[in-house]
């Protein structure tokens, strides 16, 4: 007996009916291109049968092959006269199972392929490039970070604007944070940097410190590549 | 064949997205000692250091990461402009969808529509020769309105305007989302 | 010092995030000819095969990008917190491999083949850029039809939709499959 047999075969592990009838094929060692089409129907009646629960969507198209092959069954108890030579009422199904199957043999090579591609990593990202200072899009200007910025603050204000926290915040204080920050993560998000701030009158601080070290050359704002988020990182020689 | 810790660390300065310390490297690679890490970390450096390469690797931040060769930016620079060219920003796409399926359209109907003022990324398409100005609307202040191009329907490979996926097409694939496994 | 085109391509491709075809270099290094980058090119990826490394140069898409050595996977996924990528669903992998044989194609015609309505999981097939519309056909209803993407052969590591497995491939696969019962 083979060893599929022990298996509980839901019809949930089946793609459809075309899968389900495969299944059957391979089950019962049947050539498919002279398929016994009462034991196959009755396999088939039998697998649905079994389904306590299917999904509804699914539930039609697979009653719909089961009158497909009820339907071909009763072509085929016809007497032989009256179908024209040639014409094997099996024919249609036949053809479907033959190009079904080949794009399950391509899916399982594709599968492996996708198997091996799993283990190749490849950068979603770029880190800053070497490029020099002359470049004008990788790094950005004073300009494209007030503008990033203000659009940001735009966003926050609405959010924010019934409630305004009356901390108060040091310039110093948050620059030291700032720099902290940036010894310990390496490079700073900004949008997420700024994002993480609770108030708006806190972003704005940060904002100004942010300036004010890039201004002295302790930082630089690079953005990888256009459209990206800008990172902050320490310059080489201050770190 | 025995993988060779040098290897490892190669690949992992090149998939990390920041600079990546040595105290990283030995977290990351249990199986090895410090000091088989730090001997292979100095004979990677050597290998890149000793051998004239495209790529190099460099110090900053506290730790390692992968740079270009200073000597190719000229190239490295043409190659980014080139794609940048076919590069949009999401805001970009935004204003071409609106303009492609409202068009003929105003500069203050897209604004009102996306709920942003659009002028900025507007200019962007222009440039890109994706969307055109036909002409004025006839209404107070004459604004111009504005088309999408022949170059819009090459880069989507699109045959005629009427060929784009309707809102209920493309409303019917992101509804019909089902985990079938 | 001369510049050799070799490590100028090495550099090009470490910086392209997407496969970088030989053309697209070509049309970047014009003071080189054609014929001294093609050598180049030659001669670079002799380089990646015949050292060991940590990381290579795969060719897919008809272009040339770098990646991580595959025995690599381990650490790599230690360094970047990741249990595993996500594969493809079944139901997923089936529509684009339908698509991938029978393209142009519609989704009439992928649900025919299937036995299935395979309007899920197309959703995330577009949304991951491994289909892409191209259009409608011109039959009634004017359905969309589809096609597989260049980050499809990528994917796959597939230069080319030629490199799809083969007639062959597929009935050796099936024969293996009977003997198995």
């Amino acid at each position: 007996m083979d060893n599929l047999q022990g298996y509980q075969i839901k019809l949930d592990a089946f793609q459809g009916p075309l899968d389900l009838l495969l299944f059957l094929i391979r089950k019962k060692k049947i050539n498919i291109h002279d398929i016994p089409i009462a034991t196959i129907t009755r396999e088939y009646l039998k697998h649905l049968n079994q389904e306590e629960k299917i999904n509804l969507e699914r539930e039609a198209e697979f009653l719909l092959m089961a009158a497909l092959l009820i339907h071909i069954k009763s072509q085929m108890l016809l007497p032989r006269e009256n179908i024209p030579e040639e014409e094997d009422p099996r024919q249609v199904l036949v053809d479907r199972l033959l190009d079904y199957q080949k794009i399950k043999a391509a899916c399982s090579i594709l599968r492996g392929k996708e198997e091996e591609q799993m283990q190749k990593w490849q950068r979603t990202s770029l880190p800053p490039l070497s490029l020099e200072d002359d470049i004008e899009l990788t790094e950005v200007s004073l300009f494209d970070l007030a503008e990033a910025f203000l659009t940001l603050m735009k966003k926050k204000e609405k959010e924010n604007i019934q409630f305004i926290k009356g901390k108060e915040f040091s310039l110093e204080a948050k620059m030291k944070e700032m720099l902290a920050y940036l010894e310990e993560n390496s490079f700073l998000d900004f949008l997420d940097y700024f994002n993480q701030q609770e108030s708006l009158e806190e972003a704005f601080v940060s904002f100004f410190c942010l300036l004010e070290l890039i201004k002295v050359k302790i930082v630089i704002a690079m953005q990888e590549s256009l459209f990206h988020t800008i990172k902050v990182w320490l310059r080489k020689e201050s770190s | 064949m025995k993988i060779h810790p040098k290897h490892i660390i190669e690949s992992l300065i090149f998939i990390s997205l920041e600079p990546l310390s040595l105290d990283k490297i030995k977290s990351v690679l249990t199986e090895f000692s410090d000091k088989e890490i730090e001997g292979a970390m100095k004979d990677l450096l050597e290998n890149y250091t000793s051998n004239e390469k495209g790529i190099q690797i460099i110090q900053a931040a506290g730790g390692y990461l992968f740079s270009t060769n200073p000597e190719h930016d000229l190239w490295i620079k043409r190659l980014l402009k080139f794609e940048r060219k076919y590069r949009l920003s999401s805001a970009g796409l935004e204003i071409l969808s609106t303009i492609a399926y409202h068009q003929p359209i105003t500069l203050a109907e897209i604004s009102a529509l996306r709920g942003v003022d659009s002028i900025h990324s507007l200019k962007t398409l222009l440039q890109k020769k994706l969307v055109k100005i036909v002409g004025r609307k006839k209404s107070p202040g004459k604004p111009l309105i504005y088309r999408t191009t022949d170059k819009f329907l090459a880069y989507f490979e699109l045959d005629s305007i009427k060929d784009l996926p309707s809102q209920e097409e493309i409303l019917k694939i992101l509804e019909e989302e089902k985990n079938l496994d």
